[in-house]
């Protein structure tokens, strides 16, 4: 049992997933899996160096990495608001057909 | 001593920082302004003289000055004859033309920028000639390269300006980025830009017999390119005929003393350093001195003949100074002993006459323009009556420019062509001797055209009137420059400490002279008489459709070749902009190909849960096919295009640290 | 002796006035001299930050030959794991151009932004949070550290792209965002192995701890490195990850670009030169990991993809966009060769390549206000907005390298370095590109100077606005003619850096 | 023994949770992942960790499903049951490398006997604080994202 290979598992399914989806919806699910990927790492490899450093490590870094999501949930928010879908294709569809004249300096 | 070391710094600072106070004098008078340009003109002038004392009396070696300015590169000055010389030049001749603007720029919009652009010019040319290392002089040359850029386009609300001056910013960059690929290799052999340290490194390597000529030899053809881009030499030559647009007074400047000259500087510069190693010499000596001599040669031909077709009366001077700066190049071609030999003092000293009888030249075409409002000299004619004076003067002009006896050129030219005579082979020496013979010619056609016959039309409609004083004074100073400059031969050659063999008298008696001569007089009698006495044989042959006329018409196509290279190149330029969508496809289709396989897996994971062979046929083909079919509908998503070449740069990088490290 | 509280006074005066910006913009939006005041708040601001930032500088700078500095809330054994300040030449340097360029941004942001606009109140605040989270980052002395200020940064980033929250701006946004918590993903995943190989993150402590690292560490030492690299050079965006650069700073207001291009690059680039040529040795006897062919590749691949892609660019903010990408490349270069000269060059090109992009972004925002967006809309500029054109012809000039302005000294210094540390052909790469940079540039020039407008409406050019942005042009050139200014500052850190031999 | 079946139930819920269709199952995949995850920390020790990740995740879960709901984005097919087992059966086969392969190394760092609450408290406490900077950079965002909802939209 390898817990660095468990956790570039954990990776290689959340860029996968990254690179076929089309909903932001399960974009966010890929992040939130790297990111899982990531804590996994810190606290098994890194408890060989203290496991409560290692627990302070991951909670640092990932409350701020849940803090990015979160900006990326608003996001979503909005643009599902404004366009009625969360298909990153239909609202590149949607901008493309939009008048250009929206965009300001 | 002091004051020396004093003035060899101001001279270039000087203007340098007096320009940035023209816009502030401006604000407070116009008048002010010109007056203060000039004055610092003056002062420039002064200053450069002063240097002139030390080295005519001094021993003839380089002596430099420098202060660090920041890690590895140090500002300095270069006192040896050379530099003295050109700086001597160029501030005489700054001084020239400020004089002169005061009258040919008489209410013109935007004065101000052009003195301010004018000292800037002359400050940085003084700069470049005067550097004593590499660094500082690519910066001079750029802003050598760059003020000109905005002189040319003084005039910017016409766009033919602007356009000429862009062309001549891109043409000497092609030059610039040579001359810097020279500068990266002796920096990398010597690790230093100063020329002192470079003939050092020079020096101790070919003593020690450790010298890479062969990387050298490629410097020194890295050199001959930035000078050919700067001087106007084949193939990037056309840039200078169209620099015409500028003010006639900057093109005077242009073509005496600053831009032009910086390629011939140059070149002078380096066959010196190059000259300290024998070994050097002869590995240059086989390739790379020849062709400066055949560029020179053949630029000299192309130019002459140019100027015989071209109805522009600034252009038969442009063409002209092409010509002229060819002989130059060619007395360098030969000067495998460095300053030893005769071919390197002779096309310095062409230089200089040169930069009189063409200054002379535009200063008086500029006068020309200014009264009758057109530069075509097929509208002019007969203008000996009305403008006088520079009618006289135009006759010094033009007999200065034939190299007839006993004006500067004759002294100059004989001088370059006997280097040629000793050093180069039969072709080039027939060339030169025909190039002489077309210059007298195209002089009397442009002499005949302006000042001869009756007058045109056009000029019935106008007033005519001479050049104001203001500008026929410098044009004065210049002529009686080119009367008495060729005597001042063994003078010139005593402050270069250089030893000449003929003596002055000898130039009368050389079997050169002879030759020259005869040549002069049927050339000169054909131009006259076409176009003075309307005979109308050889009118015909130059006006009819025969291939030489075309040739010529087209200046031998050399812009028509660069402008199919140009449209060729914006041809491409278009295609990549059509394939710009494939350029930046590239991750998207790494994206749908990874997509391709993700929908295989998709299907052979639902086989793999069906476990019944002949559905297993089935749904691949209804899969796969519908698979496909919604991949192409698929529209480009650029998130995950972007997410795909992130993903391939990851696996770049593993690839190149595995490959370093060698796991 | 640098205290703490030296180090936090300027962020947390920052972060301070951020937080008062909003009361204060009430008070001023009653006012009859709207702009007036905002600006005298924001000098104040600035006053007060460069003020501490100077105390700073000035007592790191009274110890007899500094060198760096490591400081924790809590000293003694526990220090190479708590968190920590490091304070050296760099970090000083970097956080004096911060808030150097911010001042003038922010200012030009006051003539650009109506204050009565709503949300604009937080547009600055915001604006003030980055500036104060950059300076924390610059000032880290832990990757951890160093990791939370940066997400802070980035944050702030994407709220200041995203401020006209049109249709470009959010897709923008929304594919910046994606992308930078993928580089944070990587990022940690990066750390978390880090620290499970040394027990440590602390800048200092991981060099000696890296330098006699187990051979059987170093297959995770090497994934652990591919995957920080990978991240970092998202968020620097080097070639193949820069797609989002030119899309973000295409929709993202000018202001934004400006402080985007000016600052929040040159952020990602510092943490670059920490992690390479501070911690991970690539030469010498004490060597960790040999990068510098991976990023010598990288450097070309950035310059030429940069260049082409910007030379095909009809929209005038995208093709500067893509001038920053070049940029870059150029950077690389100077990490790349690994000499002092290198180090001291690529410090320059922060500070000039930032002030030159933030100058152009301005001067196209203006520009672009007025309704001018392509190549074609441009002709004639030169004519309508004679100054602000000036100003954007001088930036160009810079870019290109043309002497006396910055970028010449920024480009000689980089590709100096590259021919000391025998990468000619990377120099000379660099050198091509920037002749391709001459062709698009005049082309521009060209356009705006040489060709008719189409219609010949007068347009009255604002005063007021052009006085940042000529502040930042007539920087270019002072700092064109005496690199001593800056190199100066610069030459202690080579110093400082002792692996790499110190010029002769 | 225990290890090795939280991982095969780590990775397939994973993957559930990418390739599913309906948003709420999805959702629920991802909900196993974290409860894998954070089993896994109990049983390393972890438990402040463990905690942690529970509380995150349940706010992430709880936010994800509404916007999901709100998004509306209503799939346009069920998965079917053939390709959920495939699903699971390829989580499966992409934990095996976990559990039989095994990268060398990671010993060299040296033990540091910290106390969670130490450990965050007293030796990252300027992290911490940090923390706040983040989240009120964020806060101030979102005021800006939200503005124009009190005007009712553009």
């Amino acid at each position: 049992m390898d817990f660095v290979i468990l956790s570039l598992v954990m990776l290689a399914v959340g860029i996968y997933g990254l690179l076929t989806n089309r909903q932001l919806l399960k974009v966010f699910i890929s992040v939130e899996l790297i990111a899982t990927a990531a804590t996994l790492n810190f606290v098994i490899l890194a408890s060989a160096a203290g496991v409560g450093l290692g627990e302070a490590f991951l909670i640092l870094a990932f409350s701020t990495d849940t803090a990015i999501s979160g900006v990326i949930l608003a996001l979503l928010v909005i643009v599902a608001k404004k366009y009625g879908t969360s298909d990153i294709s239909k609202i590149v569809q949607l901008i493309q057909d939009k008048d250009e004249s929206e965009v300001e300096a | 001593m002091i004051l020396e070391d004093v003035s060899s710094w101001l001279v270039w600072i000087l203007p340098l920082i007096a320009s940035l106070f023209v816009p502030l004098i401006a604000k407070y008078s116009a008048k002010a302004r010109n007056y203060f340009a000039v004055a610092i003109s003056v002062i420039t002038a002064g200053l450069a003289l002063s240097l002139v004392p030390g080295v005519f009396f001094g021993s003839g070696e380089a002596t430099s000055t420098s202060v660090a300015w920041i890690t590895g590169i140090s500002a300095g000055v270069f006192i040896d004859p050379l530099s003295v010389l050109f700086t001597t030049l160029v501030a005489f001749f700054g001084l020239i033309i400020a004089i002169y603007s005061l009258g040919y720029m008489k209410g013109e919009e935007g004065l101000t920028r052009y003195y301010f652009l004018l000292l800037l010019f002359i400050g940085s040319m003084i700069g470049l000639v005067i550097s004593d290392n590499l660094i500082q002089m690519f910066i001079f040359w750029e802003m050598v390269g760059l003020c000109s850029y905005a002189l040319i386009s003084f005039w910017y609300k016409r766009p033919e300006s602007v356009r000429a001056g862009t062309k001549v910013f891109i043409m000497t960059r092609i030059g610039d980025i040579a001359l810097l690929a020279a500068i990266g290799i002796l920096f990398t052999m010597f690790g230093t830009f100063s020329f002192h340290g470079i003939i050092n490194g020079i020096q101790t390597a070919a003593t020690a017999g450790t010298l890479d000529t062969g990387l050298l030899v490629i410097a020194a053809f890295l050199v001959l390119g930035g000078a050919i881009a700067k001087s106007a030499q084949l193939p990037l030559f056309t840039w200078l005929y169209s620099a015409m647009e500028a003010p006639t007074s900057v093109s005077a400047l242009l073509h005496a003393a600053t831009m032009v000259k910086a390629g011939i500087y140059l070149l002078a510069r380096f066959i010196l350093i190059f000259s300290v190693a024998p070994v050097l010499i002869a590995a240059l000596q086989p390739l790379w001195f020849p062709v400066v001599t055949w560029i020179g040669v053949l630029t000299a031909i192309i130019g002459a003949t140019l100027a015989l077709t071209t109805t522009d009366i600034k252009g038969v001077l442009a063409y002209s100074t092409i010509s002229q700066i060819g002989f130059m190049m060619a007395g360098l071609g030969t000067a495998v002993e460095g300053a030893a030999s005769i071919g390197w003092f002779a096309s310095l000293f062409h230089m200089i006459s040169h930069a009189f009888f063409e200054g002379l030249g535009f200063l008086l075409a500029g006068g020309i323009i200014h009264a009758i409002g057109t530069r075509d000299m097929r509208l002019m004619g007969g203008l000996k009556k009305t403008m006088p004076i520079s009618f006289i003067l135009m006759a010094i002009m033009i007999i200065t420019t034939s190299g007839l006896p006993p004006f500067a050129a004759f002294f100059s030219k004989g001088l370059i062509i006997t280097s040629v005579t000793d050093a180069g082979n039969l072709i080039q020496i027939i060339l030169l001797y025909a190039t002489t013979a077309i210059t007298f010619a195209y002089s009397v056609r442009m002499f005949s055209l302006v000042f001869m016959g009756k007058e045109s039309e056009h000029l019935k409609k106008q007033h005519v009137h001479e050049a104001p004083k203001v500008m026929l004074i410098p044009a004065m100073i210049l002529a009686g420059l080119c009367i008495v400059w060729g005597l001042a031969e063994p003078l010139v050659a005593s402050f270069m400490h250089v030893s000449l063999e003929t003596s002055l008298l000898g130039a009368f008696t050389n079997l050169e002279t002879p030759i020259f001569l005869s040549l002069l007089i049927p050339t000169g009698l054909i131009a006259y008489y076409s176009y003075y006495k309307n005979y109308q044989g050889v009118r015909n042959i130059a006006a009819g459709k025969n291939p030489l006329t075309t040739i010529l018409s087209h200046g031998y196509f050399f812009d028509d070749v660069y402008g199919g290279i140009a449209r060729g190149i914006s041809n491409v330029s278009d295609g990549v902009r059509r394939f710009e969508g494939m350029i930046s496809l590239f991750p998207q289709k790494f994206a749908s190909t990874i997509i391709h396989l993700a929908n295989e897996v998709h299907v052979y994971l639902d086989v793999y849960a069906d476990k019944s062979l002949d559905k297993l046929i089935n749904v691949l083909a209804n899969k796969t096919l519908t698979g496909v079919s919604k991949m192409k509908k698929a529209p480009s998503t650029s998130l995950r295009n972007y997410i795909a070449a992130a993903v391939l740069g990851f696996i770049l990088i593993a690839i190149l640290i595995i490959l370093t490290i060698g796991v | 002796m640098v205290e703490i509280l030296d180090i936090s006074l300027p962020i947390i005066s920052l972060i301070i006035s951020a937080l008062l910006t909003i009361p204060v913009f009430k008070i001023v939006r009653k006012s009859s001299h709207k702009t007036a005041l905002t600006l005298g708040w924001f000098i104040v601001v600035f006053i007060i930050a460069g003020a501490t930032v100077a105390n700073l500088a000035l007592t790191y700078y009274s110890i007899a030959n500094p060198g760096l500095l490591n400081l924790t809330l809590n000293g003694g054994a526990s220090s190479i794991i708590s968190s920590s300040f490091l304070v050296d030449a760099i970090s000083i340097y970097m956080a004096i151009i911060i808030v150097a360029i911010s001042a003038v941004v922010v200012i030009y942001t006051v003539f650009f932004v109506n204050s009565n606009e709503r949300p604009s109140d937080r547009y600055f605040a915001i604006m003030l949070m980055l500036t104060a989270a950059l300076l924390g980052a610059v000032l880290s002395g832990d990757l951890l550290t160093f990791f939370i200020f940066w997400e802070a940064a980035t944050a702030a980033a994407a709220f200041l792209m995203m401020y006209r929250k049109n249709a470009f701006s959010l897709n923008a946004t929304l594919k910046y965002l994606v992308m930078v918590i993928i580089a944070s993903a990587f990022v940690l995943f990066g750390l978390s192995i880090v620290y499970g190989i040394t027990g440590t993150l602390n800048f200092i402590a991981l060099r000696d701890a890296l330098t006699t690292i187990a051979v059987s560490d170093k297959s995770l030492l090497i994934l652990a490195f591919v995957f920080i690299a990978a991240g970092y050079a998202i968020e620097a965006a080097i070639v193949p990850f820069h797609f989002w650069l030119p899309d973000a700073y295409t929709a993202a207001p000018a202001p934004s670009s400006a402080f985007l291009s000016a600052l929040v690059d040159q952020g990602s680039y510092y943490i670059l030169i920490r992690i390479l040529l501070y911690i991970v040795i690539p030469k010498g006897p004490n060597a960790t990991l040999d990068w510098t062919f991976m990023l010598a590749i990288l450097a070309a691949l950035t310059m030429i993809a940069g260049n082409i892609f910007a030379l095909i660019q009809n929209d005038v903010k995208r093709l500067i966009a893509y001038i920053c990408v070049a940029d870059v490349g150029y950077n690389l270069i100077a990490i790349t060769s690994y000499t002092s000269l290198g180090l001291i060059g690529n410090l320059y090109f922060f500070l000039i390549g930032g002030i030159t992009t933030a100058l152009a972004f301005m001067v196209v925002g203006i520009i672009n206000k007025h309704g001018f967006k392509t190549l074609e809309d441009f002709s004639g500029i030169g004519k309508k907005l004679p100054l602000a054109s000036l100003a954007l012809v001088i930036a160009g000039l810079s870019f290109i390298g043309v002497p006396p302005l910055g970028g010449f000294m920024a480009k000689y210094l980089v590709f100096t370095s590259a021919l000391q540390a025998n990468l000619s052909w990377l120099a000379v790469i660099g050198v091509l590109t920037s002749v391709l940079q001459a062709a698009y540039l005049f082309r521009l020039i060209h356009y705006m100077y040489a060709r008719k407008s189409k219609d010949a409406t007068v347009i009255k050019e604002s005063k007021r606005i052009l006085i940042p942005i000529f502040i930042l042009a007539a920087a270019l050139l002072v700092l064109g003619l005496f690199p001593q200014l800056v190199l100066n500052l610069l030459e202690p850190a080579t110093r400082q850096l002792q692996l790499i031999t110190p010029l002769p | 023994m225990i290890f090795e079946i939280l991982a095969v139930g780590l990775i397939i819920s994973a993957v559930l949770a990418l390739f599913l269709d309906e948003v709420i199952y999805s959702v629920a995949a991802l909900a196993g992942t974290f409860f894998f995850t954070a089993l896994i920390y109990v049983l390393n020790g972890a438990i402040f960790a463990a905690i942690f990740q529970f509380a995150v995740g349940v706010g992430t879960l709880a936010i994800l499903f509404l916007s999901g709901e709100m998004l509306g984005d209503k799939p346009t097919k069920k998965t079917s049951p053939k390709r959920t087992g495939a699903l699971i059966g390829a989580g499966a086969v992409l934990s095996l490398p976990a559990i039989f392969l095994s990268v060398s190394g990671a010993t060299g760092a040296a033990a540091s006997n910290i106390s969670f609450g130490d450990a965050l408290w007293n030796v990252r406490g300027l992290d911490v604080i940090l923390q706040a900077l983040v989240i009120l950079t964020v806060a101030l965002g979102i005021a800006i994202v939200l503005y124009e909802k009190k005007k009712g939209g553009k």
